[in-house]
């Protein structure tokens, strides 16, 4: 057999995001930091809000990396956030907030199982409709709750994170962003990696090569959900204020579902640059066009996609 | 007992009987060859025995595990190795990946170092290591298909499922493979291949199983097979000369 | 008894908007299979058409139906030419960003030229209502019921009929074959998506008399429709009225007899499609041949 | 002196936010064109929170430390007033505020040092129609059916509306829930027509107005008057016919007969062409306009003299006096129950019909 | 009508796959094309159906030049192709799959009822499995498919890639019957297949394939007799 005409591409090593996302870490741990002047402060709190769509967006990705596109990120972020909200609220007084915010995650994430042991069998669009139907049930059950337990309809206040310096919080985020990268890194090194693609590919026959999909969907579910979690916990520790409407919208899963298809699927840096390059370009239109500023961004997303169809992350790469 | 067997294995399809009541066994380090008609069920038996179907009626054996409910994951496990007939590699992996998953998955426990040289030796195996960084989905038919045996020896089968891997090469190649088969049950693999390429077939097969309509018409020697009148007329037809 | 009647009647009114408004999703997404985020925004622009042509030329939604459906088939075969077509090539989750991206825009473009308002169009018919076995039936919502049955009936008729809505379902499925049997894979598409763009348009029109037009109304139902379709099973036409039958109806029997059922509808209606989905997906493999 | 006024440009609160654009800039070109404050002009930077508490903090935060601002305006949204209550202490930022009319907006400012609500919180807007509503008892009106949205806006506070109503010797035959935008009333009104109904009450968006109109016609439903308190009403809803004879409750008409309203309806035209019907227009007006007067009152922009000056105001406004007194639970409440009209749809106007003082018409009870 | 392949070069992305392959079909003749595994063949008639764009050569049908139309247009001109993998509409029904073969071209839209039975007397499965999903088809059943949705056409060439795969041998008797019956009523037919003996058998003329270029050309009997092909693609 002789597999003739063509020659060996060269092994790709790609060393670039490498040196782009070191960069990236020392900017963020020195952002505070920068001269910015007087918009320091208005930066950092705006890198807050960035740090947690990136950990979302990131979390939204590694589920995504077994095929399962979800709907049910706004859940899993809205019940981490209620969770802390009451823990803080009712919860004794010898817990603090770290264990706080663990909890609120290990929550959502308990939640994420059942729901995950429930969609096994489905993909694709049936997969994203159920979770989407799940998200909805569980945002219209708060909502429906009594007052008294989780503020209902009316939403509830929530104790501020460290009290709430912003500097604190920002470093905060930031460590749960590295911690959401860390488990992004290390799935992409192990063997998960090789499971995760295999489900995503082709389920029926990973598993006839011996990939036991179950566990392993279920995996990516936990540290998914666990992640989106703890981003529901800094976005409720740092509003104030969480509200079945807002918490839980869709809109909250379709910002970590295009924030990560803009930076680059199921990839690592590519969630979290495109956080903070959504942020960037959003803040310079509404400066330069305070009127429709939205209509340039929707534009925006459209030419990338027709120019990069592997977002951001494509940009690195040869065709 | 024999290493793997099947007792009347049945599965059906709304009015279908896709396989009805078939028992067979393949013995340690033997290979059988199943031919049988387009759409007599060879397919679908293999599907019942990689577990791609869980079977209406029937139970399979492997090497005195009941595999009969058993997931596809653990079939793997237990020693099933399985080629797809219609190819199905992970269309965006890359050749050496697609069976880098077979080489870490086939066994529970696997290391990525192991299999990764397990993989390699496999590619030089079977002659893919030239498009082992290759998108799957870049490779021709045949390519494919060398693929899909590739990724199903690398999981270390007991027993190797092959379903019409050498349709399609050219006498000199099929002879190749069929020296690879050869070697992979020299190492002490079973294997179960469906083929329609008679020649292959011939040099290949230990014992033929002849399937029509899902059930066993013939069973027996190359040459008992073929010689079975029955046989000639539900599947090789008058012309034998091509056939040979 | 009555109002076990009236329920059921409501039920049944409403599963008409919802299919109308899941007609045009069933073919592009259930079909053809571009998932469009824009659907909603595409119906919002029917709703303006019939506003505008209300507002400034006193035209009666119905005749406005015919220009608005004139008018999205071209906004939607434009919208496929442009930006569509090469990404259907490239990774499957890229129209659903490609999509949004158009939503957002369609959706902001709106508010800057019209406001954020909610604006009316006012019919005579609007309010009236018909006796019919003693039960009163609302005449918009019957209209929308008479127009879903009628363009989910000539959809299933053109699919299944036609050599055209052969060639839709032959693109969507194997864009090689459909190239190699002589289907214009591209011109197919653009059809089938000027088509279900058309009739985002159509219902557009319906829910500017039913409910209002703004930049937000595209909103409204459009979640709900794809959810419909999804339960329907992709490509399963009649599904989609049953479906929307089912949920309209489980959504007016919980919001009479429930008591507080108002807040609830919305969560048994997700149910539904959860447990349908579930429920579906667990059953054993040799029931789903 | 700077001045940043935060509102919704878009999302969900925009129309109330570009009402109160305009109305910021009526006040602003106002100011300046009559010498400014303190002897120069008033500078106003204008925000966009988007309607999402996540894009109102930062964009808070921007006003405070990027601009600068010494003062902060605007406000819409209960969820992201509250969201702000956190970064505002931080800052210690004066805050005239005009939105929020949510309980846990007051929960959230109760202790913040310079807070002036300028808006009714929702449990003044209930007096106001338990004001109207004992008023219709006289005439014979005793069964209220309430249909509330089931969000944030139309569930604030029911427990206690109810209550009141019982405790004013109503029946309250109904009470249900539906989702705003949904279309979808045929239900709930058919269980409504199983009651003697005199007064329909419900309380939610300007895009419930006609369908809720719809559902009640077509199922011959004839409560003895529709009320209904959206925060604001679908353009051209007065010239539907479906309207006539509906009721509703807003804090200004441009109707208003006041000299105050007048003016600014005049004003208001001269520069924008056409008047408006948002009350957030005159309320983010007469907020500015305030808000500058106590600036040149205190004489300085240190923040506790102003908040001394603005806390003595006591001005002639489109709404009627404005003076700062407490609510429940904080210091600086502007607006109250009595600002609130009641009006009603009638040949394609809104006509004023309570309180009796400023009424053009009397109420038509049973609605025709 | 004559199919004139000349100089063609053509290739996947950055990877050349053809390098100046001269391939004609005569006004019905039968040509055959063989070659090993990767050696371009399939790659060749891609080209021809307008799947790949040539980087250079031209290819004509009838005198015209293939590289301009769409694939709608290739059709019409009265080209059919039974393709490597099948590419079925594997969600449609066998009756489905069929008569979109015969729906682009007018005059095998006329005949679709006649040409139909004729697949149908040629794959009796097909007519059982009319209903059936083709997806849930076995492997030899979708092969007949694809040679019976290209017979649909009524083609006036035929490009027919490795037909037999996955044939039973009585079936790839059956299926060798109907391509020379095909020719015998003057289509013309450019076969790809492994089945070299009996292609060459059918054949008028033959091509050699090896690496992407064109390296022997002849009668079908005598490359049948050449020792060097029988060395490479006979043994055994
Ligand atoms: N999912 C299914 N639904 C309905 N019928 C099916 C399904 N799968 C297989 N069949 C039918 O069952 C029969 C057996 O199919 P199978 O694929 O096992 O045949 P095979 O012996 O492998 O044939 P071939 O040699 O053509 O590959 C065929 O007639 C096929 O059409
Ligand atoms: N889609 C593709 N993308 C990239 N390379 C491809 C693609 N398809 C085929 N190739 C490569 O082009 C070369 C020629 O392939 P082609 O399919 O034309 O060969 P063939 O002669 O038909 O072989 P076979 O006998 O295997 O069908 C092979 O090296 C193959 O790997
Ligand atoms: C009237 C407005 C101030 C109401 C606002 N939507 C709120 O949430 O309170
Ligand atoms: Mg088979
Ligand atoms: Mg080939």
């Amino acid at each position: 057999m002789s597999a003739a005409t063509n020659v060996p591409a060269p092994k790709r090593r790609t060393w670039w995001p490498w040196v782009l996302g070191g960069l990236l870490a020392v900017l963020a741990v020195l952002f505070p930091l920068l001269p910015f002047g007087p918009r320091a402060e208005f930066a950092t709190q705006t890198a807050i809000f960035t740090l947690i769509i990136a950990t979302l967006a990131l979390s939204w990705d590694l589920l995504a990396r077994t095929g399962q596109l979800s709907l049910a990120h706004a859940a899993f972020y809205g019940i981490g956030a209620y969770t802390f909200a009451l823990l803080a609220k009712y919860g004794p007084a010898w817990m603090t907030w770290p264990v706080e915010m663990l909890l609120a995650a290990l929550v959502a994430a308990l939640f994420s199982l059942l729901l995950g042991m429930a969609t096994l069998r489905l993909s694709g669009m049936y997969f994203a409709i159920a979770t989407l139907a799940f998200s909805e049930v569980v945002k219209t059950v708060i909502q429906n709750l009594p007052e008294s337990i989780a503020g209902g309809a009316n939403g509830m206040l929530v104790e501020p994170l460290l009290g709430g310096q912003t500097r604190a919080q920002y470093y905060l985020a930031l460590g749960v962003l590295l911690l959401a990268v860390l488990t992004s890194l290390w799935v992409r090194a192990s063997r998960l990696h090789y499971a995760f693609t295999a489900i995503r590919q082709g389920e029926e026959v990973a598993r006839v090569l011996g990939v036991a999909s179950t566990p392993y969907k279920l995996l990516a579910f936990f540290l998914s959900s666990f992640l989106a979690g703890l981003a529901g916990v800094l976005y409720a520790g740092k509003t104030f204020f969480i509200i079945p409407t807002d918490t839980f919208s869709l809109s909250v899963s379709v910002t970590a579902l295009t924030t990560a298809i803009f930076g680059g699927l199921y990839t690592t840096l590519g969630p979290v640059i495109a956080a903070a390059v959504l942020t960037v370009i959003e803040e310079l239109l509404k400066l330069r066009i305070p009127n429709g500023y939205l209509v340039v961004y929707g534009l925006i997303l459209i030419l990338t996609i027709l120019f990069l169809p592997r977002g951001l992350m494509g940009l690195g790469r040869k065709k | 007992m024999s290493l793997l067997e099947a007792h009347g294995l049945s599965k059906r399809f709304g009015g279908l009987k896709a396989v009805s009541e078939l028992s067979f066994h393949l013995e340690e380090g033997e290979i059988l060859g199943v031919i049988g008609p387009n759409g007599a069920g060879k397919t679908t038996l293999l599907n019942l025995l990689s577990g791609v179907y869980v079977p209406d009626a029937g139970r399979l054996v492997l090497g005195g595990q009941d595999l009969t409910h058993a997931p596809m994951e653990r079939r793997c496990h237990a020693g099933l190795g399985r080629a797809f007939q219609v190819v199905r590699p992970f269309p965006e992996m890359s050749v050496f990946d697609n069976v880098l998953v077979g080489a870490l998955f086939g066994k529970p426990g696997g290391r990525l170092q192991e299999a990764r040289a397990r993989t390699e030796a496999i590619l030089a195996l079977t002659d893919l290591e030239a498009v082992a960084d290759r998108n799957a989905h870049d490779l021709s038919l045949l390519q494919d298909k060398r693929l899909e045996v590739a990724r199903a020896l690398a999981t270390q089968p007991r027993v190797l499922l092959l379903d019409e891997v050498m349709a399609g090469l050219r006498p000199t190649e099929a002879q190749e493979a069929v020296g690879l088969v050869k070697r992979v049950r020299a190492s002490g693999v079973s294997v179960l291949f469906i083929e329609h390429v008679m020649p292959v077939v011939r040099e290949l097969a230990d014992r033929v199983l002849v399937m029509d309509y899902g059930q066993k018409l013939a069973e027996g020697s190359y040459l008992e097979v073929t010689s079975d009148p029955r046989v000639v007329e539900a599947y090789l037809g008058a012309d034998e000369e091509d056939v040979a | 008894m009555e109002l076990f009647f009236e329920t059921l009647l409501a039920g049944l009114l409403q599963s008409g908007v919802y299919a109308l408004v899941a007609s045009g999703l069933a073919l592009s997404v259930g079909v053809v299979g571009i998932v469009n985020f824009a659907h909603g925004e595409f119906l919002m622009v029917g709703a303006f058409i019939s506003w505008g042509l209300f507002t400034w030329l006193g035209a009666d939604p119905l005749l406005s139906l015919l220009v608005a459906a004139v008018a999205m088939f071209a906004a939607g075969a434009l919208t496929y030419r442009l930006t569509l077509a090469p990404v259907l090539k490239a990774p499957e989750l890229n129209q659903m960003l490609l999509t949004f991206g158009i939503s957002i825009l369609l959706q902001n473009l709106a508010l800057l030229i019209f406001g954020g308002n909610t604006r009316l169009v006012s019919t005579a018919y609007q309010g009236e209502a018909v006796q019919l076995l003693g039960l009163s039936v609302g005449v918009t919502k019957l209209m929308a019921f008479v127009l879903a049955a009628t363009l989910l009936g000539g959809l299933y008729t053109m699919l299944y009929r036609t050599r055209l809505g052969r060639a839709m379902r032959a693109v969507a499925q194997n864009r090689t074959g459909a190239h190699l049997i002589g289907l214009e894979v591209d011109r197919v598409y653009l059809i089938a998506f000027g088509v279900a763009s058309a009739l985002a348009g159509v219902a557009g029109v319906l829910v500017s008399v039913l409910l209002f037009a703004s930049p937000a109304v595209g909103l409204v139902y459009t979640l709900k429709a794809f959810a419909i379709i999804v339960m329907a099973g992709l490509g399963n036409l009649r599904g989609v009225l049953w479906a929307s039958l089912a949920l309209a109806l489980s959504e007016a029997f919980v919001q009479t007899y429930l008591p507080g059922g108002g807040g609830w509808s919305e969560a048994v209606f997700f149910l539904l499609i959860f447990v349908t989905l579930i429920g579906r997906a667990w059953r054993p493999v040799g029931a789903r041949a | 002196v700077k001045v940043g006024a935060l509102i919704p440009l878009s999302g969900a609160g925009s129309v109330s936010g570009q009402a109160a654009k305009n109305g910021y800039q009526l006040a602003l070109d106002e100011i300046n064109a009559s010498g400014g404050v303190l002897g120069k002009p008033l500078e106003l930077i204008i925000e966009d929170d988007q309607s999402n508490p996540a894009k109102a903090v930062p964009a808070f935060v921007k006003l405070q430390t990027v601009d600068r601002v010494d003062f902060t305006v605007g406000g819409v949204s209960s969820a992201t007033s509250v969201a702000l209550s956190g970064p505002a202490k931080q800052y210690n930022a004066f805050m005239a505020w005009i939105g929020g009319a949510a309980v846990p907006v007051e929960d959230a400012f109760a202790d913040h040092k310079y807070f002036f609500h300028y808006h009714p919180w929702s449990y003044y807007n209930f007096e106001a129609i338990l004001d109207l509503f004992k008023y219709l008892k006289a005439k014979g009106a005793k069964n209220i059916a309430l249909a509330y949205e089931d969000g944030p806006f139309g569930s604030a506070g029911v427990a206690d509306t109810v209550a009141a109503f019982k405790k004013a010797g109503f029946n309250v035959v109904l009470q249900e829930k539906f989702k705003t935008g949904s279309g979808n009333f045929a239900p709930l009104i058919n269980k409504a027509k199983g009651y003697d109904v005199d007064l329909f009450y419900w309380v939610g968006y300007d895009v419930d107005a006609l369908p809720l109109a719809s559902a009640i016609k077509e199922a011959n439903f004839k409560p003895g008057l529709i009320y209904g308190t959206p925060p604001s009403w679908p353009v051209g809803f007065e010239n539907n016919r479906l309207s006539s004879g509906i009721a509703g409750l807003s804090l200004w008409l441009p109707e208003s007969p006041t000299k105050a309203s007048r003016d600014f309806v005049a004003k208001y035209k001269k520069k924008f062409g056409k008047v408006t019907d948002e009350y957030f227009a005159p309320l983010a007006y007469t907020n500015l306009i305030t808000l500058a007067a106590a600036i040149n009152a205190a004489g300085s922009t240190d923040k506790d003299k102003v908040a001394a000056a603005l806390a003595k105001t006591k001005a002639s406004t489109p709404f009627g006096t404005l003076t700062f007194t407490s609510s429940n639970k904080i210091k600086y409440q502007g607006f109250k129950a009595g600002q609130w009209l009641h009006f009603q749809f009638m040949d394609g106007k809104r006509i004023p019909v309570f309180p009796i003082d400023y009424a053009r018409k009397p109420v038509q009870y049973p609605q025709k | 009508m004559r199919l004139e392949i000349e100089n063609l070069q053509a290739g996947y992305g950055k990877a050349q796959v053809l390098w100046d392959v001269t391939v004609t079909v005569e006004e019905g003749e039968f040509v055959a094309v063989i070659g090993a595994n990767g050696a371009g063949k399939t790659t060749t008639l891609r080209a021809v159906s307008g799947l790949i764009r040539p980087r250079g050569g031209s290819i004509r049908l009838g005198g015209v030049d293939l590289r301009s139309l769409s694939g709608g247009q290739i059709v019409r001109l009265g080209l059919g192709h039974v393709p490597e993998g099948r590419q079925l509409f594997s969600g449609m029904t066998v009756l489905e799959n069929l008569e979109l073969g015969a729906q682009v071209r007018e005059e095998a839209w006329k005949a679709r009822h006649s040409t139909l039975r004729e697949v149908y007397t040629l794959f009796p499965r097909l007519e059982e499995r009319a209903a059936q999903k083709a997806g849930t088809l076995s492997g030899g059943e979708q092969q007949m498919v694809a040679v019976g949705r290209a017979l649909m056409g009524l083609p006036r060439v035929m490009l027919v890639d490795e037909p037999s795969l996955g044939l039973s041998p009585l079936m790839t008797s059956v299926l060798f019957g109907a391509l020379s019956a095909v020719h015998r009523r003057g289509v013309g037919v450019l076969l790809v297949e492994q089945n070299v003996r009996r292609s060459l058998q059918l054949a008028s003329r033959a091509y050699v394939l090896e690496n992407g270029r064109v390296v022997r050309e002849g009668s079908g009997g005598a490359l049948l007799e050449d020792p060097q092909v029988r060395e490479a693609y006979l043994a055994m």
